[in-house]
């Protein structure tokens, strides 16, 4: 199986689309499929089709059927093969998914038209071939059943050709009224294409109105730098070129469409050795993130507060009109560090903010910056391209109580559900003459509206949109529509009145306007590469506004902060079971939200994990179950969006509490409130009950002195003799150093290894099937703690005492030192998982697999076993793919070069904390980081030889941390 | 002991009057009512193991309360503990043969057929602890078209042929005990029936003076060999923990401690039902006060010596230093799962202190509840080896906990009903006490004054 | 009177009584005797000059053969498909002590018991002496000597005065 | 004291326990032999096919190639069946109207695939690459069988793990020159271990490591 990492140069596009219009048309499994889905039964006929095109001729679905007498099964060839599918063979396919309007960009891998894996485009100058836990999991949520599947007007399933008559009839009203009274609502999109279909609207209709509702990213994301510089702009933090970076709340590491990027440039610049000290990091932060705990210093202070921080800064780097606020000893002490750093790194020091900040803060860091000369490390540019001066929701529920609004069409938003409750958005709605909600699920929104129009999946969808860096990025199908839907920019030719184009056309028609000649062969080119290269506009010069900002005194009671979900985001990934299972980075909450509050805190009001408590701002409240924070702020309670949902489906149904219910909307990220305790309580769906490191030296700390001389291999003494080994013998560092507990690798082994999801309760009693947790411990006091994040795979002990348990064979060593789990030959004593002693095995305690009706099934990989009721499984050092390179190498008769297997963690990890390969060969990278100072071994005393290893983190320098 | 042997059995009673009365129970069965009650209680909780099992087998262990890190709690610490009163009767009948201390002879018969059925309450819990039961088979050597076999390295694998090597032979060595006494119910019995059954299962044994002679050679030899299986078979159990590396479990001590252990709660359930037995058919005469007494400091000193493999593992811990292993220690005594570690305690060591003193030996009721709380204290003891070894063992982030679950309960119940289903049709079918030996040693009671 | 009698049979009360009898049967010249007790009486096997049985051979042959499959059978099993577990050496003599440990004492036990059933010529359910009137007693509290007819010096009425003067409760002569 | 059964109980006593004994060891032997016996691994069996299609005409007495309809098996793992167009660049010449073709044609005319039924079949979890075997000269009769000679196709060999690993253990004398691969008559002759040695070496087939369990189980 060839990875990414070696793609083949031939262009892909075209080869895929043909091919896959080839496998639409051929009916060739339908007899098959009937046997093996009979869900495909129930589809509409379009769906039904569809479903066909989906599976191949070759989709094992592999399972523990037994080792019973193999029956005769039918099997179906094609009728005519269509060029180029080598049954069995993957392809892999650039493109890219999307998140909060961002392109993620990706290599999709298929097996017979059937995406079942994502990893990062490695050619993609935004990402360059990282991901993030979105990118992973968005395979998922194309199979997802409660997909809306058919376009439908008040909950009855109607045809497009009837949608296509009522838009004839609203285009024909509209031309009399020149778009009078239609309001366009639209999530946050960077797509040329749809800007440029929306603008052809207005041209068409001038009156038209285009609104703009992001729960979490777009527009509002620019708010502070408005205020901060007068303009709004897209920053870009360039970390790579910084030696100091001092934050004030701003998570620039943790989940977002910034991630993959800031991850990236941050481990490069981070990356130290014993010479060279590496980017230091200053965090003030009022509630705990991934950023924060890789931080050289860190002080928590309320959210509050945060802006009398950036004053002291400010005021310490001699801004003008920057008084000396008061702070408290704690924060005093770590500003005086921090300054000091940048005053050390003069041009290479940046202080940043979070966009969820206020504006006083902004302004203040943006001053900061023009007196650190660090402006230019901002990165700032234009905004990435957007429909251009939409207006705000706000200004749409008025214009509706205005009646200015007779027909409401919505496009892949969702402000039924997500809409700040004091804008009373429904009942708006409930005003409009005529409402039309487009978008992949019929949610909260789309059963508030009149129509329902049901979108393509990105990776079944014919579209672009611009990364994170402004890149624009093609989208390519890698699999024809699932069900009876459109793209969006068929839809909105619909609306322009142009009559079922070709999925393709809209989006060529915006790029062969800008490729110019020779468009077919440039197309081609960027097809395969999955992004269109563009030169840059010029960076804008841009100045500090002078006049400082100053918040408005704060009424009493506790800082309530609002942040998106590390894992679901703003509620649009509620229905993806993977995502809802993994465990979010600093709660390893699974399942649900929480309210996060600070340890003093829960003193004060006596609360401890899973106590309800109901959160009150103004004339509304919340309740939910609290998670006692370690280096929290002790005022700021922190509510997570995108849970509570009523309409997300039966996987995302009825989860946690809707923090959007006490959103604000003039402050939307952070207000005051108050919390009352409620006396009942609940256990929470976490994967790991205890995180205080207690004493124990699992993630080890390293400064300088201690990595002078470079560790010999580490061999305790045995008592058994040596055994000779395989040509490779495959071995995993972990640079502990660079993890930020992203959970990307998280994901993607979930991805690559078909690891079942369990569902909360069973998370509750610990049975979570992850194969890789991210281990997560703190040290010291509990409010100034110190985190760590450390990846816990198989540790593939060369003398495991797993095996040496198993009475059957089932666990047994491979002459390349891999320590092989064979389910079908487990009986399931669990003897293995109970002298394990690093609890890696994970037991199938039920049968966890997807109903045999399930479409995501579909989304297994067929390279690797699902595994049934009663075996044990855990991380094989993803073997298939080890084999998969055997083979190709073997076919050669040569050797496996160095990176020609890849692990699914390693290739997910945006810091390249992970490196697999062969440890005999000491030219490989595993090797060299196996000499690294760094090295040491997880519980070495217990002398089994474990192949993956670490890299102790660093200690900050001396008098910090 | 033999000292003490002059006068364990009263001997205003003939050899004629011990074969009827002991023949009697079987041919004439003296308290009906009483066994019908008790078999009724007996086979609801065999119909409540019937259901927990058909439920596991049907949805699997996931049933139960168990997880990672605690994937091994209820199935595996209750084999233990029947496996442990399962030792009792062989140690009984077999050690006490080769020490020639007379008094066995009245308990040894029901101590091997408890034996029996312990070991088999104990014998299911492995398999149903499987994830996939259907497939124990392949824990045997057979040549098989996987080419594949069983993997001898793994204290699992050594078990099973433990456990099913200490069942045959107690099987054996018990029927060859019987042999003797079902000829002499076959003799007493008048109907038709019970002649046929006796005169089948007695083999045709005639009591000839040869027979007599190959069958003691047959007989003591298998009790000497039985001694050491005894012993070994819980060395084995033991080392299904101590093989692995988990804190808590890896230390020497663990054989001598289990196999303690073991016969500790074994005469414990021996005295309850030696009490019981006597109570429901009059056998005074037979199991005396004497026998309590001998049995309540046979009890004693098993506590004692159990208390020391206590206090060795607690040294173990502290003299090792190890820091996982002393975390295990501190947890033991003070975590989650402390109450089962001082219940142990209580339980076992506490109520034991009376038989000190005579009188509380020699008094049923007082012997019959300290056997109850050891057998209580032992079962608790289990719990914790298995639970606070597993629910924290070396990486903080695997840290967990363990909730019994209904079927838990239910499937233990169910055992107990399984042993006593069969153990109550025992004694309605066959003499619980050894006639002939007990004929023997009152013969030999009655000489020894004039001989 | 039987035509074919299987031999005399001699009750007595108590194992001394019998005792006494066979000595005397011994020194008049009896050879082929036979005594049917309720338990096994001291002294008698010697006084009849019983064969030292054999059992404990065959236990020990046994045991060597127990332990001789178990342990063949575990060097088998590694020989034939070798896998590497847990970096322990292939052939784990001390991990296979237990196995032939335990077959050890399976094998043997069962071959003594076999062996003892065997030599007894049991399973026989139906044995002439089963036809003797007070027979039943003898796994009660009566003890028998019993003169067999294929003596030499078998004669049914001489032998019964001899009995009779031996001090036997009641004399009967069984038949075949 | 009267006896309780008669001379002939014994009799019948004795025989039933021999007969316990052979029922128990015979039944032991009994089941290991039919899970090697050629109905456990459908070795005994022409499955229905709904085409008779005959190896034995096209591969042997035609003699044409088994990699001009089973395309895949060099570069995939899967050999492929061949689709309808692959049989009908002959039979839209010769046969054109032939019965037993019908449903040939018919497959082709409403392009529905024809149903044919999987002789070689291996369990889900086992994860068997045709193109590795071809490319180190292990041939299709190796584990096909003579399929040259079945008129109607069938399982020649037992598809058991014994089988699998019977070479897997040792390659050697079961290998083949490349240009023999789908050379159904071919015989190793008397130095096979030598010759099949050479080609190991040469295809660098890695010894002693084709027996771990995930080269075939994942």
């Amino acid at each position: 199986m060839r990875r990414p990492a070696t793609k083949p140069d031939h262009p892909r596009g075209p080869v895929l689309w043909s091919s896959l219009e080839e496998l639409s048309g051929d009916p060739a499994f339908e007899a098959w499929v009937d046997a093996e889905y009979p869900v495909a039964a129930t589809f509409g006929p379009t769906a039904r089709r569809t479903f066909l095109k989906l599976m191949g001729a070759s989709f094992a679905l592999a399972g523990l059927a037994g080792c019973e007498k193999s029956p005769f099964v039918a099997a179906l060839p094609y009728v005519e093969q269509p060029q180029g599918t080598d049954v069995g063979i993957p392809k892999y396919y650039a493109t890219a998914v999307t998140l909060d309007g961002y392109a993620q960009p990706v290599i999709a891998t298929t097996y017979s038209g059937r995406p079942t894996k994502l990893d990062g485009n490695p050619d993609h100058p935004a990402t360059q071939g990282r991901s993030d836990v979105f990118m992973q999991a968005a395979v998922l949520e194309l199979y997802d059943p409660d997909r809306a599947q058919a376009p439908n007007r008040r909950g009855e399933p109607v045809t497009w050709s009837d949608v296509q008559h009522h838009i004839g009839l609203l285009r024909q009203q509209w031309t009399q009224s020149q778009g009078e009274g239609v309001a366009l609502l639209l999530g946050h999109s960077t797509s040329p294409t749809l800007i440029r279909q929306i603008e052809a609207l207005v041209r068409e209709f001038p009156k038209a109105q285009i609104y703009e509702h992001a729960a979490v990213g777009g527009g509002r994301g620019l708010d502070s730098t408005r205020a901060a510089y007068g303009q709004p702009l897209q920053l870009r933090p360039q970390f790579e070129n910084c030696d100091v970076v001092v934050s004030l709340d701003d998570d620039f590491l943790g989940a977002g469409p910034h991630q993959v990027a800031n991850a990236r440039a941050w481990s490069a610049a981070r990356h130290r050795t014993a010479d060279q000290p590496g980017l230091a990091l200053y965090m003030a932060e009022a509630v705990p993130s991934t950023t924060g705990a890789m931080a050289e210093a860190r002080v928590a202070v309320d959210a509050s507060r945060t802006w009398l921080v950036a004053q002291g800064l400010a005021n310490s780097c001699d801004v003008a009109g920057a008084a000396k606020p008061d702070l408290s000893a704690k924060e005093q002490r770590w500003l005086d560090r921090a300054v000091h750093a940048c005053r050390s790194a003069r041009g290479r020091a940046l202080v940043t903010c979070s966009r969820f900040g206020d504006d006083a803060t902004a302004s203040w860091v943006a001053r900061t910056n023009e007196a650190l000369g660090a402006t230019a490390l901002l990165g700032a540019a234009a905004p990435v391209p957007n429909v251009a001066n939409a207006k705000r929701l706000s200004d749409l529920v008025s214009d509706i109580g205005r009646g200015a609004v007779q027909t409401l069409i919505i496009i892949d938003a969702n402000p039924a559900y997500t809409a700040p409750a004091w804008l009373a958005f429904r009942d708006a709605v409930a005003k409009v003459r005529s409402s039309v909600h487009v978008g992949i699920h019929r949610d909260e929104t789309g059963a508030l509206c009149e129509w329902h129009l049901p979108l393509t999946h990105t990776l079944e969808s014919w579209s672009d949109a611009r990364s994170i860096d402004g890149t624009a990025t093609i989208i390519q199908p890698t699999i024809a529509p699932f069900y009876d839907v459109r793209t969006v920019h068929q839809v909105m030719a619909l609306l322009l009145g142009q009559l079922d184009p070709l999925p393709a056309a809209p989006v060529r028609d915006t790029w062969r306007a800008a490729l110019g000649n020779d468009f077919e062969t440039k197309w081609t080119r960027c097809l395969h590469d999955g992004y269109v290269p563009e030169q840059r506009a010029a960076p804008p010069n841009i100045h500090a506004a002078a006049t400082a900002v100053v918040p408005p005194p704060p009424d009493d009671g506790l800082d309530i902060v609002f942040r998106p979900d590390p894992t679901i985001w703003d509620g649009s990934f509620a229905n993806n079971a993977w995502l809802q299972e993994l465990p979010k980075p600093l709660t390893t909450l699974t399942w649900g939200n929480v309210i996060s509050i600070g340890p003093a805190l829960a003193m004060r009001k006596d609360l401890t994990n899973g106590d309800h408590v109901r959160i009150r701002v103004r004339d509304r409240s919340i309740s939910g179950p609290v998670w006692v924070l370690p280096g929290q702020a002790p005022n700021t309670v922190a509510l997570t969006l995108g849970y509570g949902r009523s309409k997300a489906g039966r996987v995302g149904d009825g989860l946690g509490y809707n923090a959007y219910h006490v959103q604000p909307i003039d402050q939307p990220w952070q207000t005051k409130g108050s919390l009352h305790k409620l006396g009942t309580r609940e256990t929470l769906a976490v994967t790991q009950l205890h995180h205080r490191m207690e004493g124990f030296d699992f993630v080890r700390e390293v400064n300088a002195a201690d990595t002078d001389h470079p560790k010999h291999e580490t061999t305790q003494p045995s008592l058994y003799p040596p055994k000779p080994s395989a040509q490779n013998a495959w071995g995993m560092v972990i640079d502990l150093d660079a993890c930020i507990g992203c959970n990307a690798c998280v994901a993607a082994c979930t991805a690559e290894n078909n690891v079942p999801v369990v569902g909360s309760e069973q998370v509750k009693v610990g049975r979570e099937m992850q194969w890789l947790r991210i281990a997560r411990y703190y040290t010291g006091d509990v409010e100034e703690p110190r985190s760590f994040f450390q990846p816990v795979p198989c540790m593939h002990c060369e003398q495991a005492p797993c095996e040496m348990g198993c009475p059957v064979h089932a666990t047994t060593h491979s002459p390349e030192g891999v320590n092989q789990m064979v389910y079908n030959r487990c009986i399931g004593t669990r003897t293995c998982s109970s002298y394990c002693p690093y609890k890696v095995r994970r037991f199938n305690f039920f049968d966890y697999r997807p109903a045999s009706d399930a479409p995501e099934h579909a989304a297994h990989n067929p390279d690797v076993t699902v595994r049934s009721r009663g075996v044990m499984e855990k991380c094989t050092y993803c073997t298939q793919r080890i084999e998969a390179a055997h083979v190709a190498a073997d076919k050669e008769n040569r050797p496996i070069r160095d990176g020609e297997v890849v692990t699914a963690c390693q290739s997910a990890c945006p810091t390249k904390a992970i490196v697999f390969g062969d440890i005999r060969n000491p030219d490989s990278e595993v090797s060299r980081l196996r000499g690294d100072g760094r090295h040491y071994v997880l519980l070495e005393e217990q002398g089994t030889r474990p192949r993956t290893t670490y890299l102790a983190r660093w200690k900050p320098p001396e008098g910090q941390g | 002991m033999t000292d003490r042997t002059a006068d364990i059995l009263p001997q205003d009673q003939s050899l004629g009057r011990v074969s009827d009365q002991l023949t009697g129970i079987p041919l004439h069965f003296p308290t009906r009512r009483r066994w019908w009650i008790a078999m009724i209680i007996a086979s609801a909780l065999l119909l409540l193991l019937v259901i927990s099992t058909t439920a596991l087998f049907t949805r699997g262990v996931g049933i139960w309360g168990i997880n990672i890190p605690v994937n091994w709690a209820f199935a595996i610490h209750n084999y233990v503990w029947w496996l442990g009163i399962g030792h009792a009767g062989t140690l009984i009948s077999a050690l006490l043969l080769l020490t020639g201390s007379e008094w066995r002879n009245s308990l040894n018969r029901f101590a091997e057929t408890m034996t029996l059925f312990a070991v088999i309450c104990a014998g299911i819990y492995p398999v149903l602890h499987l994830g996939r039961p259907w497939y124990l088979y392949w824990m045997f050597p057979y040549p098989a078209t996987m080419g594949i076999w069983p993997q001898f390295r793994s204290p699992l694998e050594w078990d099973i042929w433990a456990v099913l090597t200490y069942l045959t032979v107690s099987l054996a060595f018990w029927y060859t005990g019987l042999i003797p006494d079902f000829a002499a119910a076959r003799d007493r019995s008048r109907k038709r029936g019970w002649q046929i059954f006796f005169g089948i299962t007695s083999l045709g044994w005639r009591g000839s003076a040869a027979h007599w002679q190959r069958w003691q050679q047959a007989y003591r030899v298998t009790a000497g060999l039985a001694v050491p299986l005894v012993v070994s078979v819980h060395s084995e159990v033991s080392l299904l923990f101590a093989a692995g590396q988990i804190p808590g479990w890896h230390s020497t001590i663990f054989p001598p401690y289990f196999v303690l252990g073991a016969a500790f709660s074994g005469f414990a359930v021996v005295a309850i039902i030696a009490i019981a037995l006597r109570s429901l058919f009059a056998l005074g005469n037979l199991v005396t006060d004497d026998h309590l007494d001998v049995l309540g400091k046979v009890l004693l000193a098993c506590g004692l010596m159990t208390g020391y493999g206590y206090l060795f593992e607690v040294f173990d811990a502290l003299y090792s230093g190890g820091a996982h292993e002393m975390r295990t220690l501190s947890d033991r005594l003070t975590g989650a799962y402390a109450w089962t570690y001082w219940g142990a305690i209580a339980f076992n060591f506490v109520p034991l202190q009376g038989l000190w003193w005579r009188s509380v030996r020699r008094s049923g009721w007082m012997l019959l509840s300290i056997s109850i709380s050891v057998a209580i204290g032992m079962w608790l003891e289990r719990y914790m080896i298995l639970v606070t070894s597993l629910y924290r063992d070396f990486l903080v982030s695997s840290w967990g906990a363990f909730t019994p679950t209904f079927w838990d309960w239910s499937t233990y119940l169910g055992t107990i009903g399984l042993f006593l289903v069969p153990f109550l049709l025992a004694i309605r079918f066959i003499p619980m006490i050894s006639i002939f030996e007990t004929e023997e040693l009152l013969h030999k009671e009655q000489e020894r004054p004039h001989g | 009177m039987a035509e074919h009698p299987f031999g005399l049979l001699g009750e007595f009360a108590t194992p001394e009584a019998l005792l006494a009898a066979a000595r005397k049967a011994r020194e008049v010249g009896y050879r082929n005797l036979d005594a049917f007790t309720p338990f096994p009486v001291e002294g008698l096997a010697k006084v009849l000059r019983l064969p030292t049985p054999r059992i404990s051979i065959v236990g020990l042959a046994g045991g060597l053969a127990g332990a001789a499959i178990a342990l063949l059978m575990q060097l088998y099993v590694n020989y034939d498909y070798p896998l590497d577990v847990g970096g322990r050496p292939l052939y784990a003599l001390s991990a296979f002590a237990v196995v032939v440990f335990e077959l050890t004492i399976l094998v043997s036990a069962l071959a003594m018991i076999i062996a003892m059933l065997w030599q007894n010529g049991l399973p026989r359910l139906n044995h002439p002496i089963f036809s003797a009137r007070h027979i039943a007693r003898a796994s009660k509290d009566r003890f028998f000597l019993c003169v067999l007819a294929e003596d030499a010096a078998f004669d049914s009425e001489k032998t019964a005065a001899f009995l009779q003067s031996a001090g036997a409760l009641s004399v009967e002569l069984v038949s075949s | 004291m009267t006896q309780i059964f008669s001379p002939a109980a014994d009799t019948w006593l004795r025989l039933s326990m021999v007969a316990g004994v052979a029922v128990l060891g015979g039944g032991l032997v009994g089941v290991i032999g039919f899970a090697h016996s050629a109905f456990e691994t459908s070795t005994d069996v022409r499955p229905h096919q709904p085409v008779p299609f005959s190896h034995k005409h096209h591969a042997g007495e035609l003699g044409i190639d088994c990699r001009y309809c089973h395309t895949g098996v060099e570069t995939s793992p899967q050999a492929g069946l061949p689709p309808t167009a692959t049989c009908m660049t002959c039979h839209s010449q010769i046969w054109t109207n032939a019965a037993m073709l019908e449903p040939v044609r018919k497959s082709l005319a409403d392009n529905k695939p024809i149903t044919w039924t999987r002789v070689a079949k291996l369990p889900d979890y086992v994860f068997f690459r045709h193109d590795i075997h071809i490319a180190k000269g292990v041939g299709c009769e190796s584990c096909h069988g003579r399929i040259d000679t079945m008129p109607l196709t069938y399982r020649a060999k037992a598809l058991t793990m014994e089988f699998c690993l019977d070479c897997h253990r040792d390659p050697a004398p079961h290998l083949r020159p490349k240009d023999h691969i789908a050379d159904m008559t071919w015989q190793a002759g008397r130095d096979a271990r030598k010759q099949g040695e050479a080609i190991a070496a040469h295809e660098g087939i890695r010894f002693g490591q084709l027996t771990h369990c995930y080269v075939c189980h994942r």
